[in-house]
């Protein structure tokens, strides 16, 4: 149809649109987001091999649920970084969140509110950073390092510097520990936020307008997006992630830990470059983000699985963020 | 000599009044006032910074003036932001390419307006099928799903143009639009933009072309330093009148090309072939104290040619000879070991250090002569900096200021120094005059035309081909990666040049 | 050792509280909450020692003081089919809920050094009292009266049972004034620069109660460089650099002793009864704590 | 030539060159550079007014002698960034160098030795990372977070995850807790580490390079530059730089901590950006980075002083961060 639209342009100048041609970009397309799956599947398959007792569905549940609380960080940090923005706040805003779920349970709130509230909270956090950022515009790394910072400080100060017990059964536990259609919650919520964010960056036009943004925030500007709107919504996605890992991390240990999410910013980004998101913007899949997640995950279950020490733990660790990263660079290579 | 007033019977659909702006102090627009009526092609000349593209900015809601009045369609506007601009009908489309290079060529098409289901779901089949009409006018022949940073510097701007002129826009503004595109393509964009002005619409229209003003507008304005000189219908005064009020004198002879005395071959290359972008064979030879020009349509790989023999692009087969002996050039570092040097076509992207100074964008490729044990004598760096901003008499405060506030033109004379500061014995010109006014052009001619005098060898790309004609002792024709012709730079034709490197000339023959 | 209610991996299917898996004793989990610390590692070797006697594996895990990290590890042994686990716990409460689920999965769990909540069984050591008795030889050699500091640490339970205990000391204590009371992250370097810094700014300061060894040598290191020699400095552990530092002619005077090695083969030991089906003789058992001064330094033994 | 025929366009032309002009747009230059230190000066003057015992010659050593080892941490970072790139590695950098001196020391090895291999080992480890940054196109980002974890990893493995106390008098201590003239070591270190690294980056070709790589790689390159050779290069400062910290670390507490440094790389980047350099590469000075870690220095002195509680602490840490890059953005506003 669209061809037969486009008789009016010279025909000898009609690009090549042959079938073939087509499918092998798509091809290529699918390898270069997909690359980093094998590596994941590489892994596991390494795994199966040598960890015992780690081909189970139950240890691929508890894989999951261990990745969970990452992943649904790094989902949100994924689009930040797709802006070319970057958010270093989400463990602790994870923090300040899940603190104050156990704070407004034990105030006597219902469930639900303790848990809506404090993702609420999570995205306001999120408006703060967005606005400094777009409005202000202070680079972002330098923002959300404050806020590392500042928030971490504020779930300490919610409670004293200790740890708050929450007071009879917590009322949404059921969204760290409990299961729903024999599969854990954890594992659902995390597929729900990135079939959510998935959704929101492949089909609609504001995930068109945030891979603008990052990819050449003049031009966007210039096009007529709302550049501004767009950076700071990317902050308020990212601040709901976090509040939501945080309600789940509270719901999961039944308490308010305002030490919880240290150093999670570090794990979080990592699987996003992991899954192929350019750290400059623009380029990059919210599904590789998952692949990335679910493959530190991986490493970390079977390690534990095969009594590493560890010391060697880290090692591994980071070594193999290095040997998949220059994997996938070497299947961009290929195909540029 | 001021505002020709009631000209046109159609009325006037903006007034811009008063504009006055300045940047940090540096007053940039001085009491602009200017008309656009509807159905004209109002022209904007004046040379490099005289800020033809701030005052457009100004009205497109990038700037905010300082002082001054915008009445449009009847109505006091003051945008704050090119989306208001773009929702209340005016386009812009900008002198810096502005696409997003990691998205499709059908995505940037839709870019802020993409087709939506219920306000915000994609959708995508529509996508496409607007891109492909909005490509056919000028841009029929990029394939909508390729990724923007695919194609050349030249689709790029074509498939810009494509975006804004198919916006429902009651005023288009083009900031040198044709400065990337060659012939065919500039034509082509010339008619849609004629049956816009007769539809009634009313365009602005930047170039630094004095025959495309000519042809295509019916009001020219000549701005100089911010201030409004005059603004005069195109019948009533001549070019180089316009040239002369541009930049305060007259230029006789645009082009120079005197006392060219070809020494000995300087540059040989056999057979070269590109080792990934299609290029070549292609054999040719430039001797000391000759300019050789590189002529084709957009895309022909000219630009390929030469970063190939730079270096920058890997040989595949062939080989490059400088002063007689083989030359291994493996990359620019070996290239300027050999005292080759090479502006490259993009001044912006491949040659600027915007945040640094004038005195290290201009030193930067020489440094190793004014060091010891790699410590800079920064007297000798201040001293070689200010003897080239003096001898190419580029304007500015001062040589530690920052190399991004220069205009177009000064911008390219530091680039044009950083090479001349390496004396070097090949010197390799892309698109050396590309947004150039012609003020500062006529003097990149005059320092082209120095350097082949001293017996520099002179590699240029040229998409313009009057310039190429005027300057050039022998022009080589590029067509799909390989020299199809060879002419001589005072005997050839624009139509010589053009039959050949459509491919017309070879089944004519 | 199985895992929970999966016949992939061919278990012999679920026990009712008692033993199950293969009933062998034969895999155990240990979680520290920190194996940066020596003291978690002499508790590791501890285990290990008697691990080694019984015929049982180790696997050691670190919780980087990250509750959602021990949350994680539990999970994984439930997976990996351990017979027990001897815990130390990041936060006594928080841990509760993955207590239960390894309970659930017949896994028998002994918190160690730590209290845990749902834990079948427990040897600790009282942290308050630990605190206690450190405050308690502070005060006394600073002869009840005189501006202190306490270096405290990252808030866990048992750092906090530690100030806790030496707290409740100092209120009995009026003339004796905490003027400083600042965060040193449980190790050497960070209790030096606060150190220095509360030393600038009480320049009259005569003891310092740390919450472990390392923040106690670390507060003495900064005093040291600050020209003091005179101040009472103590912590708790009685770890080898204390045992080190009282040898030598230092202004550090005491440790609360704690054995990890003894707690950590009591564990283990409760662990394989508990598996056994065993009767315990003592639960919880509470290792009393003392003070190690330079007076009875001849009879430790180091851990 | 051309000069004389254009009489009518010069003048005009010619911005204005008042001497007054010149000193205004002088003075601009100035504060646009040292704006941040006004920041300082002021909370010095806070701190001086509401903190006790802050005015005096031994607290201004204490601080500085405090923020030495992040300042040179952070000299070495701002090297790197200013081509663009980032090493979060340093932390876990000094943490392997500080151990293995204290390791060597052990061996018995001369002092002299035991702090000259580690700093050597520190530039090993730059060169590693930046090696994978220059001739593998990996992203800085990421090469170092796996560099954080990995490099955590050997200096636990290096002592078998415990810390290593000096056997007898440490030979080097005085790195740490010596004074020369009257004035501590660590401070002469770090005022040496800024001295050399401003000659380099000022007055050498390599500075101008650095400065090239990072403003446009691409320009770089065709200017002949060795665009690859340079960027490893900042990777082996910064490397070099994280172990003279290390050592320096080791002194001052007198053994091998593996858990030493953590944390301090995101320390080193606040600082650097307090500065005023841009995490986009190619604009930056190495002297504002010093400001900056004494902004931080100073406010952590002034409130350990006040005794505020830690949770306090983080969060005017974060609040003052955020406030004084606003002001630096704010008055990028005005001289833009
Ligand atoms: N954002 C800015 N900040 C500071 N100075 C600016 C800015 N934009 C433009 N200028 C300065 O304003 C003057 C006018 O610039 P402008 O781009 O409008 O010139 P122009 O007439 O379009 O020139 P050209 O033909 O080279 O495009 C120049 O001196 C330029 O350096
Ligand atoms: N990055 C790229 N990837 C793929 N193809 C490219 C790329 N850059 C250029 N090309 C193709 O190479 C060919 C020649 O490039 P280019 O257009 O630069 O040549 P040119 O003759 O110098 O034209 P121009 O006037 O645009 O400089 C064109 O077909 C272009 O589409
Ligand atoms: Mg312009
Ligand atoms: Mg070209």
């Amino acid at each position: 149809m669209s061809q037969s639209q486009a008789p009016a342009a010279d025909p000898a100048e009609a690009p090549a649109q042959t079938s073939g041609a087509r499918i092998a970009r798509r091809a290529l397309d699918l390898w270069s987001t997909w690359g980093i799956a094998l590596v994941l599947l590489l892994l596991i398959a390494l795994m199966a091999l040598i960890a015992p007792n780690f081909v189970s569905l139950s240890n691929a549940f508890n894989i999951m649920r261990a990745t969970s609380i990452t992943a649904i960080l790094a989902a949100g940090v994924t689009v930040v970084i797709l802006t070319a923005g970057i958010d270093l706040s989400v463990g602790s805003v994870l923090a300040v969140c899940g603190v104050s779920s156990v704070v407004l349970w034990n105030a006597g709130l219902p469930a639900v509110l303790c848990v809506l509230i404090p993702i609420l909270l999570g995205a306001l956090i999120g408006l703060v950073h967005g606005t400094l950022v777009a409005y202000l515009s202070l680079a972002a790394f330098i923002v959300t390092l404050a806020g590392l910072t500042a928030w971490r400080g504020t779930a300490y100060a919610l409670t004293g510097g200790r740890p708050l017990i929450a007071e009879g059964d917590l009322g949404f536990s059921m969204l760290g520990s409990g299961n729903f259609i024999a599969v854990p919650v954890p594992i659902w919520l995390m597929l729900a936020t990135y079939a959510v964010l998935w959704f929101m960056l492949e089909r609609t036009t504001w995930g068109r307008h945030v891979y603008a943004v990052g990819g050449n925030p003049e031009a966007a500007l210039m096009a007529g997006i709302k550049v501004r709107r767009v950076l700071t919504s990317v902050y308020v996605i990212s601040g709901l992630a976090a509040g939501l890992a945080g309600a789940m991390f509270a719901a999961r240990v039944e308490s308010g830990q305002p030490n919880s999410g240290q150093g999670y910013e570090l794990e979080a980004i990592a699987a996003v470059v992991l899954g192929g998101t350019s750290l400059a913007g623009g380029r990059g899949r919210i599904l590789g983000t998952l692949v990335g997640a679910l493959i530190m995950g991986v490493l970390s279950n079977g390690m534990i699985l095969m009594n590493t020490p560890f010391f060697t733990q880290l090692i591994v660790q980071g070594v193999v963020i290095v040997v998949a990263v220059a994997i996938d660079s070497l299947k961009n290579r290929y195909t540029r | 000599m001021t505002v020709t007033t009631g000209g046109n019977a159609k009325g006037t659909l903006l007034r811009m009044r008063g504009i006055t702006k300045a940047f940090s102090g540096t007053a940039v627009l001085a009491d602009v006032d200017v008309d656009l009526y509807r159905g004209e092609i109002h022209a904007l000349m004046g040379e490099n910074g005289a800020g033809k593209s701030t005052l457009m900015k100004v009205l497109g809601g990038v700037h905010l003036a300082d002082a001054g009045h915008i009445e449009f369609d009847g109505a006091h506007v003051a945008f704050t932001s090119p989306g208001e601009a773009m929702d209340r009908g005016v386009v812009m489309i900008h002198q810096e390419l502005s696409t997003v290079p990691d998205m499709t060529v059908a995505e940037n098409l839709a870019l802020g307006s993409e087709p939506a289901r219920a306000g915000f779901v994609l959708d995508r089949r529509r996508l496409r099928s607007e891109a492909l009409r909005k490509l056919g006018p000028i841009g029929g022949g990029i394939d909508p799903d390729l990724p923007m940073r695919k194609l050349s510097v030249g689709r790029q701007q074509m498939v810009e143009i494509a975006r804004a002129i198919d916006q429902q826009a009651k005023i288009l503004v083009l900031d040198e639009p044709t400065a990337s595109l060659s012939d065919t393509e500039s034509r082509r964009l010339f008619e849609v933009l004629e049956r816009m002005r007769d539809a009634g619409m009313g365009l602005f229209y930047i170039s630094h072309r004095l025959d495309e003003v000519w042809r295509l507008a019916d009001r020219v304005t000549v701005l100089r330093d911010g201030r409004h000189v005059s603004t005069t219908r195109r019948g009533e005064i001549s070019q180089n009148d316009v040239v002369g009020r541009m930049i305060g004198r007259q230029v006789e002879a645009l082009y120079v090309r005197e006392h060219r005395r070809p020494g000995d071959v300087v540059l040989r290359v056999r057979d070269l072939v590109g080792r990934d972008n299609g290029i070549g064979p292609v054999s040719f030879d430039v001797r000391a104290g000759e300019v050789v020009s590189l002529v084709g349509l957009i895309g022909a790989g000219r630009t390929e040619i030469a970063r190939t023999v730079y270096g920058v692009d890997a040989r595949g087969s062939g080989t490059v000879e400088i002063g007689g002996r083989q030359a291994r050039i493996g990359g620019p570092g070996d290239a300027i070991a050999r005292r080759i040097g090479m502006v490259p076509e993009s001044r912006k992207e491949q040659a600027l250090f915007s945040w640094m100074d004038v005195r290290d964008n201009i030193t930067i490729a020489s440094l190793r002569k004014h060091s010891r044990w790699g410590v800079l004598n920064q007297r000798r760096v201040d001293a070689a900096a200010r003897q080239f901003i003096d001898d190419l008499t580029i304007r500015i405060r001062s040589p530690r200021q920052e190399v991004r506030t220069l205009s177009g033109g000064n911008q390219q004379k530091v680039v044009l120094s950083r090479w001349l500061a390496n004396d070097p014995r090949l010197l390799i010109l892309d698109e050396p005059t590309r947004g150039v006014d012609v003020g500062a052009k006529h003097e990149i001619y005059r320092i082209i035309n120095e350097q082949a005098e001293q017996g520099t060898a002179l590699l240029v790309v040229s998409s313009d081909l009057p310039e190429a004609l005027g300057i050039s002792d022998r022009l080589l024709v590029v067509r799909d990666g390989v020299i199809v012709a060879e002419l001589d730079g005072a005997g050839a034709t624009e139509e010589d040049v053009m039959s050949h490197a459509t491919g017309v000339a070879k089944e004519a023959s | 050792a199985c895992s929970e209610g999966d016949p992939g991996t061919g278990g012999n299917g679920e026990g009712d509280g008692g033993p199950m898996g293969d009933g062998e004793f034969d895999l155990i989990g240990y979680m520290a909450q920190d194996m940066s610390n020596p003291f978690f590692q002499a508790m590791e070797e501890g285990i290990v020692a008697e691990a080694d006697e019984l015929g049982v594996e180790v696997n050691t895990q670190d919780g980087r003081q990250d509750l959602n990290e021990q949350n994680d590890q539990i999970d994984t042994f439930i997976q990996q089919g351990v017979d027990a686990i001897l815990l130390n716990a990041v936060d006594s409460e928080g841990i509760g809920p993955a207590v239960e689920r390894a309970v659930d999965a017949g896994i028998v769990v002994v918190a160690v050094d730590v209290e845990a909540q749902g834990a079948m069984a427990t040897v600790t050591l009282d942290n308050v009292q630990a605190g206690e008795v450190a405050c308690e030889y502070l005060v006394e050699q600073i002869g009840g009266s005189g501006n202190i500091l306490l270096v405290d640490g990252t808030p866990i339970s048992s750092v906090q049972d530690r100030v806790e205990g030496c707290e409740s000391v100092l209120e009995q204590h009026p003339e004796v004034e905490v003027v400083g009371h600042q965060n040193g992250d449980n190790g050497r370097s960070e209790a030096l620069s606060i150190t220095a810094d509360l030393l600038t700014a009480h320049p009259d300061v005569v003891g310092i109660f740390g919450i472990n060894d390392p923040t106690a040598l670390g507060a003495m290191l900064a005093a040291q460089q600050a020209g003091y020699d005179d101040l009472t400095i103590v912590g708790v552990d009685a770890s080898p650099e204390a045992v080190d530092a009282l040898e030598s002619d230092s202004m550090f005077m005491g440790s609360a002793k704690q054995d990890p090695t003894t707690q950590g083969s009591i564990a283990l030991q409760m662990a394989h009864d508990l598996f056994n089906g065993e009767e315990l003789e003592e639960n919880p058992v509470l290792v009393p704590t003392e003070m190690l001064t330079r007076e009875n330094l001849d009879e430790y033994e180091s851990w």
